[in-house]
């Protein structure tokens, strides 16, 4: 029964099944063992990216397009409930008008993306989704009466997923269950479905046939799959969930913006996570989403503890200083490349078939 | 002058996990032909890489013109006068047939510095050379590929020429003339090593033979022994030549 | 032991705007000083500062403000850099039912049509901003071209402007991108438009960011060629260095540390100069007027913290800033401030520090800053 | 190069946009400053992607940490400039040169030197694999960007223009500022330099099989790993050059400058075709042209000028217009 | 039947394969010889569509494929194995088999739009793949990576992912380039295998004369694109064209190669060579 809900596609390697266990656990009862509004945003984004990061892994540890226009998807979900949540006023049909409206746009850009990527080498096709991607931002600010401009859009949610929202006066088991309750575990019901979901693609045939593309896109052709058909519909499904993943981060911050769902950094934290959790692992997503949100949620605080310990060598105080916490980000980037080339899915798998 | 210009002694080589080569035990005679033969798989390739210092050899002492090289850099080993044809021809696709030539040519800095004696030489072994000159490596057939790949090596004179598996891919009338070019440079005094799936062609042009198998040297002896030799030619080469 | 005061100042400690967010928290805590004799209590209450870093994200910001009240229990809370992250914080504080002071965000429509009763702001809104520079220009006969960036800053920006003049004429609008390096085209454009007209001709920037155009538009000696001014608002210090490019430019800004003399404003000078090095800027100023706000609207409520308390001693308060006497509108939370009339100075010398003369102080009175929150 | 084998088309490109536009624009001085701005904007534009065609065009780096040198190059130039404030206050150009050499010189020296480390710490681990290229030069830019911030302060800080090579010539209703005639100069000698050494020298080939198959290029003998850290030094130090020239032409300095210029020369890039060094000349001409003809007919379009215009350059040749190999 | 019509292509003024008309019969081994770069790979690439003809057409059993990809041809029944190895290098052996089994298969399976009977099926694709790696004799290879195989090994897969094609008609170029003497006949048991079949059309390229001469029915010439000798094997290797441009028997042979290598004694640079 497992065997069939993971699509047998096994962790093989006891620690990682320990820690994709935990990862899940943490994820569904946040609301209980951690109290506080950081600590469930915090879980409520790690179940954003896990959706996000693994949609990208279909496209570029399964296909090997390396693509800078996910966000772009990730935004038009985002932006599909923002905006009709804002035109129609809150509503669960509003939330499933920008659904589906958000999702036929990434349907046609993900088929014109794809389309266009056959023409050119892989390498100007990243360079080119750079430019797409900060192409659309700049158009998303421009288009300031529909998307608020630069300073996005704030909306509300149907009544029950709204802070306001109470089931009981009282707390149950310490926690209140309210709107951003219920909110959490919309977003956990969909996290863990659409995560399922990429498993099963991954490794049906079709998630195959990707690999094989990945590995030598002309010897696939020449066996007889038809490799224009499968970079399409590869492009097109991880915009389709990367634009579900979007869709959740709207619902579950009630504001979208241009730096919200569609900067750059985004796509950074995405590829960094990719790389970190495994490429072409699908695991590697949850694993790496958890690691990383975690960290640089509490990096600041971290640094904090840590300058105020150094205080005493002033050089290393401000190294350690909270506002340079990208600096540490960025070696991070560096130190993830240099131990952890195939992800620590890979790392881990690796362990076991040596031992 | 040492007798043997490259001698391994005890060579062991790793790669990642795997443990390729047992301790392999080689001598090249200067200024002749010697022959690594072996089954697929037997290490013959790796043997050459590690000489040329593309694998580092875990255990084990290599030397060349009596000096040890088993821990120089490649660049440092082929500057001691060695070339070099890979497996896999190691072919700058995207560069012309001239620029791979110039390359090859290490101390011509255009064109025109290369001994034109040598490059008609060289032409008329090897006429798709000289045909295709500005076309794009990549495009050559297999065959003109491989060419070209002994071409390079043959370009400037070295000490040592090692080669590996030069005859895959080329017509009759072209293996012909690298035997002759082989025998050529011989008689020049230059030492070839020479790994060799064709026995036709290894048995023209053979003076030593070593056989690999599992990473070991298995038999070393002279051509002429080996070719007189049924029974060891079916023992180790599971046929006769 | 009373309980402490608790306050969340959320604002940009990195990202795009840090040196404007370093610049408030500065003035903030100079401010708590100077309004609580260095006691940094009202009442016997202690009064804390919680700083957070929104990174100029506004999704951080929202969620930040949220942790603040609900898992710091802050009483109140103040900032942020960025207009983007405090529209995004708004609803927050309503949620919260917890005071937000705004300071520095300048977008309209945060006392405007995104406003609610939670929200105070002691920095100058887009309106006042744009109030007080079409004074500086605005003369019958004068015409006027307008050069900012193509997104909702710049457009709001001379929206508001030409809104705020009375007697001068619009002939011209520029917008453009936010990136803009090469200002040719643009500056052309302009020419074109303004060369051949009659009377007084000016090009009033409204510039936010790195590359500002003054420079390039220097270069061009506009005013021997065709007789064509430029005029500008304030900005920080470093932003206004390139202003030396036009000796006697008017305009109009929000601070600078030589125009007024009150007391806060000596104190805020001398101390700074004294700790820093170097004068006080726009952010300090503004960082500084909030901390005066707060101890203001505690010491009316004697230290109580409760939101209703804070909102009726805080409405239509009255309280002294470097800037002089503010007042929070009634209406719209809106602190209604004086703002300067400058000139830059006639020897100015490109490359040095800004140096501005005071025109006149523009006082509140003298600026109709319309109300948009719908709340007449 | 024999004439009949030059594939002239793209050096037309420059001169057709420029013919084109004419009746557009209409006035015969709009368009002179504007195109006289454009080509020299795209000199300034080719100088700071001058570096890039050696690490990206050449060894196939992806670096997104090449802003960092151009950032670099910039903020050495205010401490340098900063210093000699005898210099570039005076009224003689040759007083302000003798500022400006020593400022590109000691930007180049510093920018050459990190280009070291990066080298050795960043970019040498990752050759041949663009995927951790883009994640480890993006950490590296990250950090780099921040190591600024930590010496000289998250601040933009004044680069005002040496008092010579401040304002315009007028010719007619035309004006041409003088700094970037300065620039097409300083891109002039950059451009001859690099197509003499890429073209005259075994060094461009060398870089482009080494790319292709770095052993074969050892195993003939040539110190790849020597020849791969020089070259990335001198796109550094090229980069730092450009830092210098972009600083100076916007008068003042943010850390995040570099990262802004970023998408902006590998645009530069793609349209010129990897490796190219007369096409990467030619595609910053056209960026730079192109954003001033569109900048005042459609000012609203020329935000998506840059884009639009490699999207038709790869349309015409997917390559760009001058391809190496392949 | 698979036949070619006056297949023309170029490339530049190169004419790589010159108006080539022939028509290959099930059962039959047709071996295709001629020098380097006659244009034999060309051809092979013109009629499985990996490149596209300047003029002429491709037809099997009558039906024209000029305008099908490379993919629609593999399913039309061409089955091609490359002569430079060009396979999966990141996946395992069994892998790269059972990809070629499974895009063997019909509709679903091959667009992979099958996401819920993956195990059953799977299984059998398998097996099937399993069977196959027996054959040529990599069976107990199966979950090693195919960038850490040798050389021919990978000749050995190159030829067994053909197989694994069921194709109609097979291609092999130069399938045993690069194999040990003693390896090849495994490769060659199969090739006799197939030829056995009598609905099979089997091409092959060869430069091995006596494999040549022992497995071909037919042998067609290709020189300079050109098809210059047709026919029964003994007598289109005994034809002129074959020895002298082929195989560099003829007379003149010698006096085409008149440079001798220059004065090599005075050429060996020594040690390090300034
Ligand atoms: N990169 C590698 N990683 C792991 N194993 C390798 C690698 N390269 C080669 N091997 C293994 O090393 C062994 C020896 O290979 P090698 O290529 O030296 O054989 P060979 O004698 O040259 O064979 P062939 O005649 O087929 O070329 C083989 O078993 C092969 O699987
Ligand atoms: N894409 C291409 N562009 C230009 N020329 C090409 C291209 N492909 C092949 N050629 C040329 O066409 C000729 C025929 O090449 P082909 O590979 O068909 O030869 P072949 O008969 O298979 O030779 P070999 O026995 O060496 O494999 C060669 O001269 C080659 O250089
Ligand atoms: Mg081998
Ligand atoms: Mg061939």
């Amino acid at each position: 029964m497992l065997q069939r809900i993971l699509s047998n596609d096994q962790p093989r390697s006891r620690v990682l099944a320990v820690l994709l266990l935990a990862v899940f656990v943490a994820l569904a009862l946040t609301p209980f063992i951690v109290p506080g509004v950081k600590a469930l945003n915090v879980a409520a984004k790690i179940l954003v990216f896990i959706v996000l990061v693994a949609s990208f892994d279909l496209l570029l540890g399964y296909t090997g397009i390396v693509s800078f226009a996910h966000t772009m998807f990730f935004g038009i979900g985002a932006y599909g409930v923002a905006i009709a949540s804002t035109r129609m006023g809150p509503g669960w049909s509003s939330i499933l008008t920008g659904l589906v409206v958000a999702l036929a746009l990434s349907f046609v850009l993900a088929l014109l993306v794809g389309l266009f990527s056959l023409r050119v080498r892989a390498i100007f096709f990243s360079m080119i989704t750079l430019a797409v991607a900060a192409a659309f931002q700049t158009l998303a600010s421009q288009l300031s009466d529909l998307t608020g401009g630069e300073d996005g859009l704030t909306f509300k949610m149907p009544e029950i997923l709204s802070p306001s929202w109470q089931l009981f006066e009282e707390p149950v088991l310490g926690v209140a269950i309210d709107g951003r309750f219920v909110a959490y575990y919309l977003l956990f019901v969909a996290a863990l479905v659409l995560f399922l979901a990429m498993l099963r693609i991954v490794n049906s045939p079709f998630g195959r046939v990707l690999q094989a593309i990945r590995e030598n896109e002309f010897r696939a052709e020449a066996i007889g799959y038809r490799v224009v058909y499968f970079r399409t519909m590869s492009s097109i499904l991880s915009a389709l969930f990367a634009t579900l993943a979007g869709a959740m981060l709207a619902i579950w911050l009630r504001y979208n913006g241009p730096d919200t769902s569609l900067s750059f950094e985004i796509m950074l934290d995405v590829l960094l996570i990719v790389v970190i959790g495994g490429m072409g692992t699908i695991y590697g997503a949850a694993i790496g989403s958890g690691i990383f949100v975690v960290a640089q949620s509490y990096l600041q605080d971290l640094l904090k503890h840590g300058s105020d310990a150094a205080s005493g060598l002033p050089w290393l105080a401000a190294l350690l200083s909270p506002d340079r916490w990208l600096l540490w980000l960025g070696l991070l980037f560096v130190l993830s490349v240099y131990y952890f080339p195939t992800g620590i899915v890979g790392r881990l798998r690796a362990a076991r078939s040596a031992a | 002058m040492n007798e043997n210009i490259l001698t391994l002694a005890g060579v062991h080589t790793h790669i990642g996990a795997y443990h390729i080569l047992h301790g392999v035990d080689l001598q090249v005679p200067r200024g002749q032909l010697t022959l690594l033969l072996g089954r697929n798989g037997a290490g013959k390739t790796t043997t050459l890489r590690t000489i040329m210092g593309l694998w580092r050899a875990s255990a084990g002492r290599i030397e060349f013109n009596g000096r040890d090289i088993t821990a120089m850099a490649t660049p440092q080993i082929s500057q001691l006068n060695v070339a070099y044809v890979p497996e896999n021809m190691g072919i700058f696709a995207d560069l012309t047939v001239k620029e791979n030539m110039l390359l090859a040519a290490r101390w011509a800095r255009n064109i025109g510095q290369i001994d034109e004696a040598r490059l008609q030489w060289i032409f008329s072994l090897f006429p798709a050379v000289e045909k295709f000159w500005n076309h794009p490596a990549g495009k050559l057939s297999g065959g003109q590929k491989q060419m070209l790949a002994v071409s390079r090596a043959i370009i400037e004179p070295r000490e040592l020429l090692i080669v590996d598996e030069p005859s895959k891919g080329l017509a009759p009338a072209i293996i012909n003339n690298m035997i002759e070019a082989f025998a050529q440079l011989k008689a020049s005094g230059v030492t070839i090593l020479l790994v060799e799936q064709n026995i036709n062609f290894a048995k023209r042009l053979g003076d030593t033979v070593a056989v690999m198998d599992n990473g070991r040297i298995v038999h070393s002896g002279s051509m002429r022994e080996m070719a007189e030799n049924e029974e060891l030619q079916h023992s180790l080469l599971g046929l006769a030549i | 032991q009373a309980k402490d005061i608790k306050i969340a100042h959320i604002y940009s400690r990195t990202g795009p705007l840090e040196a404007y967010g370093k610049q408030t928290q500065a003035g903030l805590l100079l401010g708590l000083e100077y309004a609580t004799n260095g006691t940094m209590a009202v009442n016997g209450r202690k009064i804390v500062i919680i700083e957070k870093d929104d990174q100029g994200k506004p999704d951080l910001g929202k969620s930040l403000l949220a942790a603040s009240y609900a898992d710091d229990k802050v009483d109140l809370a103040m900032g942020p850099t960025s207009s983007g992250v405090a529209l995004a914080m708004l609803p927050v504080a309503e949620e919260y039912k917890k005071v937000l002071l705004v300071e520095p965000a300048v977008a309209d429509s945060i006392t405007g049509e995104k406003w609610n009763r939670y929200i105070f702001r002691t920095g100058r809104s887009s309106s006042q901003d744009a109030i007080s520079n079409a004074v500086t220009v605005d003369q019958p006969g004068t015409l006027v071209a307008t050069l900012a960036q193509d997104y909702a800053f710049g457009r709001d920006g001379v929206r508001a402007f030409k809104d705020a003049l009375k007697k001068a004429k619009v002939s011209h609008e520029e917008y453009l991108p936010p990136t803009t390096t090469d200002f040719t085209a643009g500056f052309q454009r302009i020419v074109d438009n303004l060369k051949d007209k009659p009377g007084r001709k000016v090009i009033f920037v409204i510039w936010a960011g790195a590359n500002p155009p003054f420079a390039k538009l220097a270069d061009l000696d506009l005013k021997k060629r065709y007789g064509i001014e430029v005029a500008t608002g304030g900005n920080i210090l470093p932003a206004m260095v390139p202003y030396n490019n036009f000796p006697g430019m008017e305009g109009a800004s929000y601070y600078y540390f030589g125009f007024s003399k009150n007391p806060a404003n000596l104190w805020l000078v001398t101390n700074h100069y004294s700790r820093f090095k170097t004068p006080p800027d726009f952010f300090t100023a503004g960082g500084f007027s909030a901390a005066m706000a707060i101890v203001s609207a505690l010491k009316k409520t004697n230290g109580d913290t409760g939101t209703e308390k804070l909102i009726s001693a805080m409405e239509g308060m009255s309280f002294e800033t470097p800037k002089g006497m503010m007042t929070f509108r009634k209406e719209d939370h809106q602190a209604m401030q004086s703002m300067y009339h400058f000139r830059v100075a006639p020897g100015a010398r490109p490359g040095a520090m800004a140096d501005l003369h005071l025109v006149k102080e523009i006082k509140p009175n003298e600026m109709e800053v319309p109300i948009r929150n719908g709340r007449k | 190069m024999n004439f009949k084998d030059l594939d002239w088309k793209p050096l037309a490109l420059v001169p057709l946009l420029a013919l084109l536009v004419l009746p557009f624009i209409g006035s015969g001085a709009t368009w002179l400053t504007l195109t006289v701005a454009g080509l020299a904007m795209g000199m300034i534009i080719f100088i700071i992607a001058s570096g890039l065609t050696l690490v990206f065009g050449l060894m196939d780096v992806l670096n997104f940490g090449h802003g960092v040198f151009i950032a670099l190059g910039a903020f050495v130039a205010t401490s340098v400039l900063g210093s000699m404030g005898d210099y570039t206050g005076s009224e003689s150009l040759l007083k302000n040169l003798l500022a400006v050499l020593p400022a590109m010189v000691v930007a180049m020296l510093v920018a050459g030197a990190l280009g070291l480390a990066f080298e050795r710490f960043i970019v040498r681990p990752v050759y041949g694999n663009h995927l951790k290229q883009i994640l480890i030069t993006m950490g590296g830019m990250i950090i780099g960007e921040e190591l600024i911030k930590v010496i000289w302060g998250p601040l933009q800080i004044p680069l005002p223009l040496p008092q010579a090579m401040r304002g315009s010539i007028f010719v007619g209703d035309a004006n041409i500022e003088k700094y970037r005639i300065m620039a097409v100069i300083v891109g002039l000698v950059v451009f001859a330099v690099l197509w003499l050494v890429l073209t005259r020298t075994k060094i461009g080939l060398l870089i482009r099989a080494g790319v292709q198959d770095r052993e074969m290029v050892e195993s003939l003998g040539y110190r790849i790993k020597v020849l791969f850290i020089g070259v990335f030094v001198v796109g550094s130090a090229l980069a730092g050059l450009g830092g210098v020239m972009w600083g100076l032409y916007q008068q003042n300095v943010i850390p995040q400058m570099g990262a802004q210029v970023n998408v902006l020369i590998f645009i530069v890039l793609i349209i010129g075709g990897l490796g190219s060094t007369t096409g990467a000349l030619i595609g910053a001409l056209l960026v730079g042209l192109m954003a001033n003809y569109t900048g005042f007919l459609v000012p609203k379009a020329a935000l998506f000028s840059n884009i639009a215009l490699m999207m038709a350059i790869l349309l015409w040749r997917p390559q760009g217009v001058y391809a190496l190999g392949k | 039947m698979l036949a070619t019509k006056d297949l023309t292509i170029r490339f530049g003024g190169h004419v790589a394969v010159n108006s080539v008309t022939c028509a290959f019969q099930p059962g039959t081994l047709t071996a295709i010889v001629g020098p380097n770069g006659a244009g034999k790979t060309t051809y092979f690439n013109l009629i499985s569509g990996q490149l596209k003809a300047s003029a002429g057409q491709v037809t099997l059993d009558g039906r024209d494929l000029s305008g099908l990809s490379a993919a629609q041809r593999t399913r039309a029944g061409l089955g091609r194995a490359f002569q430079l190895t060009n396979l999966f290098p990141k996946l395992t052996v069994l892998e790269n088999v059972r990809l070629a089994v499974q895009a063997a298969r019909d509709g679903d399976h091959r667009r992979g739009f099958n996401l819920w009977s993956i195990w059953s099926d799977h299984k059998q694709l398998l097996e099937r793949a399993d069977e196959i790696l027996e054959t040529v004799a990599l069976g107990d290879k199966e979950d090693e990576l195919v960038a850490n195989l040798p050389h021919g090994d990978q000749r050995k897969l190159e030829v067994a992912l053909l197989m694994a094609l069921d194709a109609q008609v097979f291609m092999f170029d130069e399938p045993t380039a690069g194999m040990n003497a003693a390896e090849a006949p495994v490769i060659l048991n199969l090739i006799r295998k197939l030829k056995a079949d009598a609905s099979k059309t089997i091409l092959l390229v060869e430069h091995k004369m006596d494999v040549v001469r022992e497995l071909a029915d037919r042998i067609i010439v290709l020189h300079n694109g050109t098809l210059v000798a047709d026919g029964k094997p003994a007598e289109v290797i005994a034809s002129p064209i074959v020895q002298e441009a082929y195989l560099g028997v003829s007379a003149d042979r010698t006096g085409e190669r008149e440079v001798p290598l220059p004065r090599p004694e005075l050429r060996v640079v020594n040690g390090s060579g300034k």
